[in-house]
Protein backbone atom coordinates (compact mmCIF):
# COMPACT_ATOMS: atom_id res chain seq x y z
CA UNK A 1 0.00 0.00 0.00
CA UNK A 2 1.41 3.28 -1.16
CA UNK A 3 0.92 6.37 1.56
CA UNK A 4 -0.91 9.68 0.95
CA UNK A 5 0.50 12.72 2.72
CA UNK A 6 -1.69 15.40 3.19
CA UNK A 7 0.84 18.71 3.92
CA UNK A 8 0.70 22.02 5.82
CA UNK A 9 -2.97 23.41 5.78
CA UNK A 10 -4.79 20.66 4.25
CA UNK A 11 -4.44 19.17 7.65
CA UNK A 12 -5.66 15.62 7.18
CA UNK A 13 -4.42 12.14 8.12
CA UNK A 14 -2.20 10.49 5.61
CA UNK A 15 -4.32 7.42 4.35
CA UNK A 16 -2.80 4.32 2.55
CA UNK A 17 -4.03 3.57 -1.20
CA UNK A 18 -3.69 0.30 -3.08
CA UNK A 19 -2.58 1.92 -6.73
CA UNK A 20 -0.63 1.67 -9.99
CA UNK A 21 0.33 5.20 -10.95
CA UNK A 22 -1.49 8.19 -10.18
CA UNK A 23 -3.73 8.23 -12.13
CA UNK A 24 -5.48 5.86 -10.29
CA UNK A 25 -5.01 8.55 -7.24
CA UNK A 26 -6.62 10.94 -9.47
CA UNK A 27 -9.63 8.28 -9.83
CA UNK A 28 -9.87 7.55 -5.74
CA UNK A 29 -10.27 11.65 -5.18
CA UNK A 30 -12.61 12.04 -7.78
CA UNK A 31 -16.01 12.56 -5.93
CA UNK A 32 -13.75 13.90 -2.60
CA UNK A 33 -15.66 17.34 -3.00
CA UNK A 34 -13.80 19.21 -0.93
CA UNK A 35 -10.77 17.96 -1.54
CA UNK A 36 -10.83 19.03 -4.86
CA UNK A 37 -10.50 22.57 -4.30
CA UNK A 38 -6.84 21.27 -2.58
CA UNK A 39 -6.58 19.22 -5.49
CA UNK A 40 -7.02 22.32 -7.89
CA UNK A 41 -3.45 24.29 -6.43
CA UNK A 42 -1.55 21.14 -5.06
CA UNK A 43 1.75 19.71 -6.29
CA UNK A 44 2.59 16.00 -5.79
CA UNK A 45 5.44 14.48 -4.40
CA UNK A 46 6.66 10.94 -5.11
CA UNK A 47 9.49 9.67 -2.32
CA UNK A 48 10.15 13.56 -2.57
CA UNK A 49 10.40 14.39 -5.68
CA UNK A 50 8.28 16.74 -7.48
CA UNK A 51 6.51 14.61 -10.49
CA UNK A 52 4.39 16.19 -13.33
CA UNK A 53 3.19 12.76 -14.94
CA UNK A 54 -0.08 10.97 -14.10
CA UNK A 55 1.54 7.56 -15.66
CA UNK A 56 3.72 7.28 -12.95
CA UNK A 57 4.10 3.94 -11.89
CA UNK A 58 3.51 3.63 -7.95
CA UNK A 59 4.85 0.88 -6.11
CA UNK A 60 3.53 -0.48 -2.43
CA UNK A 61 5.72 1.69 0.16
CA UNK A 62 6.07 4.48 -1.95
CA UNK A 63 5.07 7.64 -0.24
CA UNK A 64 2.80 10.31 -2.44
CA UNK A 65 2.95 13.78 -1.02
CA UNK A 66 0.50 16.71 -1.47
CA UNK A 67 2.01 20.11 -1.05
CA UNK A 68 -0.48 23.35 -1.15
CA UNK A 69 0.46 26.35 -2.29
CA UNK A 70 3.99 27.95 -0.29
CA UNK A 71 4.88 30.78 1.35
CA UNK A 72 8.48 30.53 3.46
CA UNK A 73 10.29 33.01 5.24
CA UNK B 1 24.34 24.50 5.91
CA UNK B 2 20.97 24.96 7.10
CA UNK B 3 19.09 24.94 10.80
CA UNK B 4 15.86 24.56 11.73
CA UNK B 5 14.40 26.68 14.86
CA UNK B 6 11.53 26.41 17.11
CA UNK B 7 9.93 29.75 17.47
CA UNK B 8 12.23 33.01 16.63
CA UNK B 9 15.55 32.90 15.51
CA UNK B 10 18.25 34.36 17.62
CA UNK B 11 19.57 36.51 14.50
CA UNK B 12 22.35 38.21 16.62
CA UNK B 13 23.95 34.99 17.88
CA UNK B 14 23.08 32.98 14.25
CA UNK B 15 25.34 36.19 12.58
CA UNK B 16 27.51 36.01 15.47
CA UNK B 17 28.31 31.88 14.54
CA UNK B 18 27.83 32.19 11.18
CA UNK B 19 30.68 35.06 10.49
CA UNK B 20 33.04 33.63 13.08
CA UNK B 21 32.57 30.27 11.18
CA UNK B 22 33.43 31.55 7.95
CA UNK B 23 35.61 34.66 8.05
CA UNK B 24 38.95 32.63 7.98
CA UNK B 25 37.86 30.95 5.15
CA UNK B 26 39.29 33.49 2.81
CA UNK B 27 35.61 34.57 1.61
CA UNK B 28 35.65 38.27 0.71
CA UNK B 29 31.79 38.89 1.17
CA UNK B 30 29.25 37.65 3.44
CA UNK B 31 25.95 38.66 2.43
CA UNK B 32 22.99 37.53 5.12
CA UNK B 33 19.48 39.03 4.83
CA UNK B 34 17.06 38.48 7.42
CA UNK B 35 13.30 38.36 7.21
CA UNK B 36 11.68 40.08 10.15
CA UNK B 37 7.78 39.55 10.82
CA UNK B 38 5.95 43.10 10.16
CA UNK B 39 3.03 43.71 12.13
CA UNK B 40 0.43 44.92 9.58
CA UNK B 41 -3.30 43.67 9.13
CA UNK B 42 -4.09 43.36 12.82
CA UNK B 43 -2.12 39.78 12.85
CA UNK B 44 0.07 38.82 16.41
CA UNK B 45 2.54 36.98 14.46
CA UNK B 46 3.11 34.60 11.75
CA UNK B 47 3.73 30.23 12.02
CA UNK B 48 5.35 27.87 10.01
CA UNK B 49 4.75 24.25 9.25
CA UNK B 50 7.78 22.89 7.12
CA UNK B 51 8.01 19.24 4.80
CA UNK B 52 12.03 18.76 6.01
CA UNK B 53 12.39 16.14 3.52
CA UNK B 54 11.78 18.26 0.28
CA UNK B 55 13.40 21.16 2.18
CA UNK B 56 16.64 19.95 2.34
CA UNK B 57 16.65 18.39 -0.86
CA UNK B 58 15.61 21.91 -2.46
CA UNK B 59 19.00 23.46 0.04
CA UNK B 60 20.97 20.77 -1.14
CA UNK B 61 20.49 21.23 -4.86
CA UNK B 62 21.51 25.24 -4.02
CA UNK B 63 24.04 24.45 -2.25
CA UNK B 64 25.45 22.07 -5.20
CA UNK B 65 24.83 25.40 -7.56
CA UNK B 66 26.42 27.41 -5.47
CA UNK B 67 29.90 25.56 -5.01
CA UNK B 68 30.11 25.86 -8.45
CA UNK B 69 30.69 28.86 -8.05
CA UNK B 70 33.16 29.01 -5.19
CA UNK B 71 30.32 30.24 -2.62
CA UNK B 72 28.50 28.52 -0.26
CA UNK B 73 25.01 28.71 1.57
CA UNK B 74 23.69 29.30 4.98
CA UNK B 75 19.87 29.12 6.26
CA UNK B 76 18.34 29.38 9.20
CA UNK B 77 14.39 29.52 9.28
CA UNK B 78 11.74 28.88 12.14
CA UNK B 79 8.97 26.86 13.01
CA UNK B 80 6.05 26.88 14.67
CA UNK B 81 5.25 30.40 15.91
CA UNK B 82 7.21 33.92 15.34
CA UNK B 83 5.77 36.73 16.81
CA UNK B 84 5.40 40.18 15.16
CA UNK B 85 9.19 42.37 15.33
CA UNK B 86 11.23 38.96 15.47
CA UNK B 87 12.74 36.83 12.75
CA UNK B 88 11.51 33.43 11.54
CA UNK B 89 14.06 33.32 8.24
CA UNK B 90 17.74 34.46 7.45
CA UNK B 91 19.15 33.27 4.42
CA UNK B 92 23.07 33.56 3.84
CA UNK B 93 26.09 33.42 1.02
CA UNK B 94 29.85 33.62 1.11
CA UNK B 95 31.68 33.74 -1.71
CA UNK B 96 35.15 35.10 -2.77
CA UNK B 97 33.88 37.88 -5.18
CA UNK B 98 31.17 40.59 -4.41
CA UNK B 99 29.08 40.44 -7.86
CA UNK B 100 28.60 36.55 -7.39
CA UNK B 101 27.33 36.83 -3.78
CA UNK B 102 25.11 39.64 -4.22
CA UNK B 103 23.31 38.00 -7.40
CA UNK B 104 23.40 34.49 -5.30
CA UNK B 105 21.41 36.37 -2.38
CA UNK B 106 18.94 37.58 -4.74
CA UNK B 107 18.23 34.59 -7.25
CA UNK B 108 18.67 32.20 -3.34
CA UNK B 109 16.37 34.34 -1.49
CA UNK B 110 13.26 34.88 -4.31
CA UNK B 111 13.78 30.93 -5.52
CA UNK B 112 13.29 30.44 -1.68
CA UNK B 113 9.77 32.18 -1.58
CA UNK B 114 8.37 30.40 -4.79
CA UNK B 115 9.74 26.83 -4.11
CA UNK B 116 10.42 26.12 -0.81
CA UNK B 117 8.08 23.57 0.96
CA UNK B 118 7.14 25.81 4.01
CA UNK B 119 3.27 27.07 4.50
CA UNK B 120 3.01 30.29 6.16
CA UNK B 121 -0.24 30.98 8.67
CA UNK B 122 -1.18 34.75 10.14
CA UNK B 123 -1.80 34.39 13.47
CA UNK B 124 -4.72 36.00 14.49
CA UNK B 125 -6.54 36.15 18.21
CA UNK B 126 -4.26 33.00 18.99
CA UNK B 127 -5.70 31.37 15.88
CA UNK B 128 -3.36 30.46 12.84
CA UNK B 129 -5.26 31.04 9.43
CA UNK B 130 -3.31 29.64 6.27
CA UNK B 131 -1.87 32.95 4.20
CA UNK B 132 -3.48 30.92 1.07
CA UNK B 133 -3.28 34.16 -1.42
CA UNK B 134 -0.03 35.33 -0.59
CA UNK B 135 1.41 31.16 -0.94
CA UNK B 136 2.46 30.62 -4.38
CA UNK B 137 1.15 27.10 -5.78
CA UNK B 138 4.23 24.78 -6.95
CA UNK B 139 5.38 23.72 -10.21
CA UNK B 140 3.03 20.91 -11.46
CA UNK B 141 0.17 21.88 -9.15
CA UNK B 142 -3.40 20.50 -10.68
CA UNK B 143 -2.07 17.61 -11.18
CA UNK B 144 -4.71 15.86 -9.42
CA UNK B 145 -7.50 17.62 -10.17
CA UNK B 146 -11.01 15.75 -11.56
CA UNK B 147 -10.41 17.08 -15.51
CA UNK B 148 -14.56 16.43 -16.24
CA UNK B 149 -13.19 14.43 -19.22
CA UNK B 150 -16.37 12.92 -20.82
CA UNK C 1 23.63 55.96 9.65
CA UNK C 2 27.79 56.08 8.42
CA UNK C 3 30.12 55.01 10.95
CA UNK C 4 33.80 55.12 10.49
CA UNK C 5 35.74 53.27 12.94
CA UNK C 6 39.77 53.15 13.06
CA UNK C 7 41.44 49.24 12.52
CA UNK C 8 39.04 46.19 11.78
CA UNK C 9 34.82 46.30 12.41
CA UNK C 10 33.52 44.68 15.52
CA UNK C 11 31.06 42.82 12.77
CA UNK C 12 29.34 40.85 15.55
CA UNK C 13 28.50 44.24 17.75
CA UNK C 14 28.07 46.15 14.87
CA UNK C 15 25.44 43.31 13.34
CA UNK C 16 23.85 42.87 16.59
CA UNK C 17 23.48 46.62 17.11
CA UNK C 18 21.87 47.55 14.07
CA UNK C 19 19.27 44.31 14.00
CA UNK C 20 18.20 45.64 17.52
CA UNK C 21 17.70 49.17 16.54
CA UNK C 22 15.62 48.34 13.70
CA UNK C 23 14.14 44.96 14.15
CA UNK C 24 11.21 47.17 16.00
CA UNK C 25 10.83 49.68 12.83
CA UNK C 26 8.43 47.43 10.82
CA UNK C 27 11.17 46.68 8.38
CA UNK C 28 10.44 43.53 6.58
CA UNK C 29 14.09 42.97 5.11
CA UNK C 30 17.14 43.47 6.53
CA UNK C 31 20.16 42.85 4.21
CA UNK C 32 23.97 43.48 5.47
CA UNK C 33 27.02 42.95 3.42
CA UNK C 34 30.23 42.14 5.29
CA UNK C 35 33.13 42.36 2.99
CA UNK C 36 36.17 40.39 4.78
CA UNK C 37 39.67 40.70 3.74
CA UNK C 38 41.13 38.33 1.15
CA UNK C 39 44.78 36.80 2.03
CA UNK C 40 45.70 36.90 -1.65
CA UNK C 41 49.06 37.87 -3.46
CA UNK C 42 50.92 37.60 -0.29
CA UNK C 43 49.49 41.03 1.19
CA UNK C 44 49.14 40.89 5.01
CA UNK C 45 46.41 43.70 5.51
CA UNK C 46 44.80 46.71 3.69
CA UNK C 47 45.03 50.11 4.62
CA UNK C 48 42.49 53.01 4.16
CA UNK C 49 42.36 56.52 4.08
CA UNK C 50 38.66 58.24 3.60
CA UNK C 51 38.21 61.56 2.41
CA UNK C 52 35.15 62.28 4.92
CA UNK C 53 32.92 65.02 3.22
CA UNK C 54 32.55 63.94 -0.22
CA UNK C 55 31.62 60.25 1.65
CA UNK C 56 29.16 61.92 3.56
CA UNK C 57 27.76 63.97 0.70
CA UNK C 58 27.94 60.58 -1.50
CA UNK C 59 25.78 58.88 1.94
CA UNK C 60 23.34 61.53 2.36
CA UNK C 61 22.40 61.30 -1.15
CA UNK C 62 21.83 57.74 -0.96
CA UNK C 63 20.40 57.80 1.89
CA UNK C 64 17.64 60.60 0.37
CA UNK C 65 17.01 57.93 -2.33
CA UNK C 66 16.98 55.02 -0.26
CA UNK C 67 13.80 57.25 1.76
CA UNK C 68 11.93 57.74 -1.71
CA UNK C 69 11.34 54.10 -1.29
CA UNK C 70 10.73 53.79 2.70
CA UNK C 71 13.91 52.17 3.16
CA UNK C 72 16.54 53.11 5.26
CA UNK C 73 20.83 52.31 4.55
CA UNK C 74 23.28 51.73 7.55
CA UNK C 75 26.87 51.50 6.57
CA UNK C 76 30.33 51.15 8.71
CA UNK C 77 34.05 51.62 7.37
CA UNK C 78 37.66 50.92 8.73
CA UNK C 79 39.90 54.22 8.41
CA UNK C 80 43.47 52.60 8.70
CA UNK C 81 44.73 49.05 8.98
CA UNK C 82 42.85 46.16 8.35
CA UNK C 83 44.55 42.46 8.58
CA UNK C 84 43.63 39.80 6.70
CA UNK C 85 40.42 37.83 7.25
CA UNK C 86 39.02 40.51 9.30
CA UNK C 87 36.11 43.22 7.99
CA UNK C 88 36.92 46.61 6.68
CA UNK C 89 32.98 47.51 5.38
CA UNK C 90 29.33 46.47 6.26
CA UNK C 91 26.55 48.20 4.09
CA UNK C 92 22.97 46.91 5.30
CA UNK C 93 19.33 48.56 3.89
CA UNK C 94 16.22 47.64 5.53
CA UNK C 95 13.23 48.04 3.94
CA UNK C 96 9.53 46.70 4.27
CA UNK C 97 9.91 45.16 0.82
CA UNK C 98 11.87 42.16 0.45
CA UNK C 99 12.80 42.99 -3.40
CA UNK C 100 13.44 46.99 -2.82
CA UNK C 101 16.05 45.56 -0.48
CA UNK C 102 17.56 43.27 -2.44
CA UNK C 103 18.14 45.77 -5.44
CA UNK C 104 19.02 48.30 -3.01
CA UNK C 105 22.02 46.55 -1.52
CA UNK C 106 23.23 45.54 -4.95
CA UNK C 107 23.14 49.00 -6.27
CA UNK C 108 24.33 50.48 -3.31
CA UNK C 109 27.36 48.40 -2.69
CA UNK C 110 28.36 48.57 -6.52
CA UNK C 111 28.23 52.51 -6.62
CA UNK C 112 30.00 52.59 -3.52
CA UNK C 113 32.98 50.33 -5.08
CA UNK C 114 32.67 53.36 -8.42
CA UNK C 115 32.50 56.46 -6.00
CA UNK C 116 33.05 56.31 -2.22
CA UNK C 117 36.27 58.51 -1.68
CA UNK C 118 37.82 55.91 -0.13
CA UNK C 119 41.51 54.79 -1.00
CA UNK C 120 42.89 51.42 -0.40
CA UNK C 121 46.67 50.39 0.06
CA UNK C 122 47.86 46.64 0.32
CA UNK C 123 50.12 46.10 3.18
CA UNK C 124 52.99 44.50 1.78
CA UNK C 125 55.79 43.60 4.42
CA UNK C 126 54.49 46.46 6.45
CA UNK C 127 54.25 49.13 4.06
CA UNK C 128 51.52 50.60 2.08
CA UNK C 129 51.10 50.06 -0.91
CA UNK C 130 48.77 51.65 -2.97
CA UNK C 131 46.17 49.86 -5.15
CA UNK C 132 46.15 51.63 -8.07
CA UNK C 133 45.11 49.21 -10.37
CA UNK C 134 42.04 47.82 -8.80
CA UNK C 135 40.99 51.58 -8.26
CA UNK C 136 38.37 53.64 -9.93
CA UNK C 137 39.04 56.98 -11.41
CA UNK C 138 36.14 59.20 -10.68
CA UNK C 139 33.97 61.18 -12.96
CA UNK C 140 35.61 64.17 -14.54
CA UNK C 141 39.08 62.68 -14.21
CA UNK C 142 41.77 64.39 -16.31
CA UNK C 143 40.28 67.67 -16.05
CA UNK C 144 43.31 69.37 -15.14
CA UNK C 145 45.82 67.10 -16.72
CA UNK C 146 48.18 69.63 -19.76
CA UNK C 147 46.88 68.74 -22.71
CA UNK C 148 49.21 70.37 -24.97
CA UNK C 149 46.87 72.16 -27.12
CA UNK C 150 48.74 74.76 -29.09
CA UNK D 1 44.07 82.41 -1.65
CA UNK D 2 42.38 78.51 -2.82
CA UNK D 3 43.41 76.16 -1.13
CA UNK D 4 44.46 72.98 -3.22
CA UNK D 5 44.51 69.55 -1.25
CA UNK D 6 45.91 66.22 -2.66
CA UNK D 7 44.33 63.08 -1.10
CA UNK D 8 44.67 59.99 -0.48
CA UNK D 9 48.29 57.79 -2.19
CA UNK D 10 48.97 61.34 -3.47
CA UNK D 11 50.27 62.23 -0.13
CA UNK D 12 51.23 65.94 -1.05
CA UNK D 13 50.87 68.82 1.35
CA UNK D 14 47.96 71.22 0.91
CA UNK D 15 49.00 74.39 -1.09
CA UNK D 16 47.76 78.32 -1.47
CA UNK D 17 47.22 79.25 -4.91
CA UNK D 18 45.25 83.17 -6.17
CA UNK D 19 43.65 81.85 -9.03
CA UNK D 20 40.43 82.69 -10.70
CA UNK D 21 39.32 79.06 -12.17
CA UNK D 22 40.34 75.97 -12.81
CA UNK D 23 42.01 76.48 -16.14
CA UNK D 24 44.25 79.11 -14.14
CA UNK D 25 44.98 75.84 -11.59
CA UNK D 26 45.87 73.60 -14.69
CA UNK D 27 48.34 76.47 -16.05
CA UNK D 28 50.00 76.62 -12.83
CA UNK D 29 50.65 72.80 -12.98
CA UNK D 30 51.43 72.82 -16.41
CA UNK D 31 55.16 72.04 -15.69
CA UNK D 32 54.78 69.80 -12.45
CA UNK D 33 55.90 66.18 -14.34
CA UNK D 34 55.46 64.14 -11.85
CA UNK D 35 52.11 65.70 -10.78
CA UNK D 36 51.12 65.28 -14.44
CA UNK D 37 50.61 61.26 -14.00
CA UNK D 38 48.03 62.29 -10.99
CA UNK D 39 46.26 64.51 -12.74
CA UNK D 40 45.61 62.20 -15.35
CA UNK D 41 43.48 59.92 -13.43
CA UNK D 42 42.48 62.42 -10.91
CA UNK D 43 39.18 64.09 -10.18
CA UNK D 44 38.28 67.62 -9.00
CA UNK D 45 36.25 68.76 -6.18
CA UNK D 46 35.81 72.36 -5.06
CA UNK D 47 34.25 72.71 -2.01
CA UNK D 48 33.50 69.25 -1.78
CA UNK D 49 31.85 69.12 -4.76
CA UNK D 50 32.95 66.86 -8.26
CA UNK D 51 33.27 69.58 -11.12
CA UNK D 52 34.00 69.02 -14.47
CA UNK D 53 34.48 72.42 -16.45
CA UNK D 54 37.54 74.54 -16.53
CA UNK D 55 35.56 77.80 -16.55
CA UNK D 56 34.62 77.04 -12.63
CA UNK D 57 35.02 80.38 -11.21
CA UNK D 58 37.50 80.22 -7.92
CA UNK D 59 37.34 82.18 -5.16
CA UNK D 60 39.54 82.89 -2.08
CA UNK D 61 38.58 80.66 0.44
CA UNK D 62 37.39 77.79 -1.64
CA UNK D 63 38.88 74.08 -1.26
CA UNK D 64 39.77 72.50 -4.32
CA UNK D 65 40.50 69.14 -3.69
CA UNK D 66 42.02 66.39 -6.39
CA UNK D 67 40.67 62.51 -5.74
CA UNK D 68 42.61 60.00 -7.40
CA UNK D 69 40.90 56.77 -8.50
CA UNK D 70 39.25 55.27 -5.19
CA UNK D 71 39.06 51.67 -4.21
CA UNK D 72 36.78 51.28 -0.85
CA UNK D 73 35.47 48.41 1.24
Amino acid sequence: MAKVEFLGPMARPSIEVDIQNLQELKTFFKHDAQLQEWLAICAVAVNDTLVCALDMPISSNDKISLLPPVCGG
Amino acid sequence: MLELHAGSLHVEAILASWYSSMKDKNYGAFIPFVGIVRDEDGIEGLSFDIYEPILNNWFNAWQAKAKAQNAYLLMAHSKGDVLNHTSSYIAAVVSPKRKVALKMINDFVEDFKANAPIWKYDIIEGKRVYAKERSTALQGHGLLKETHES
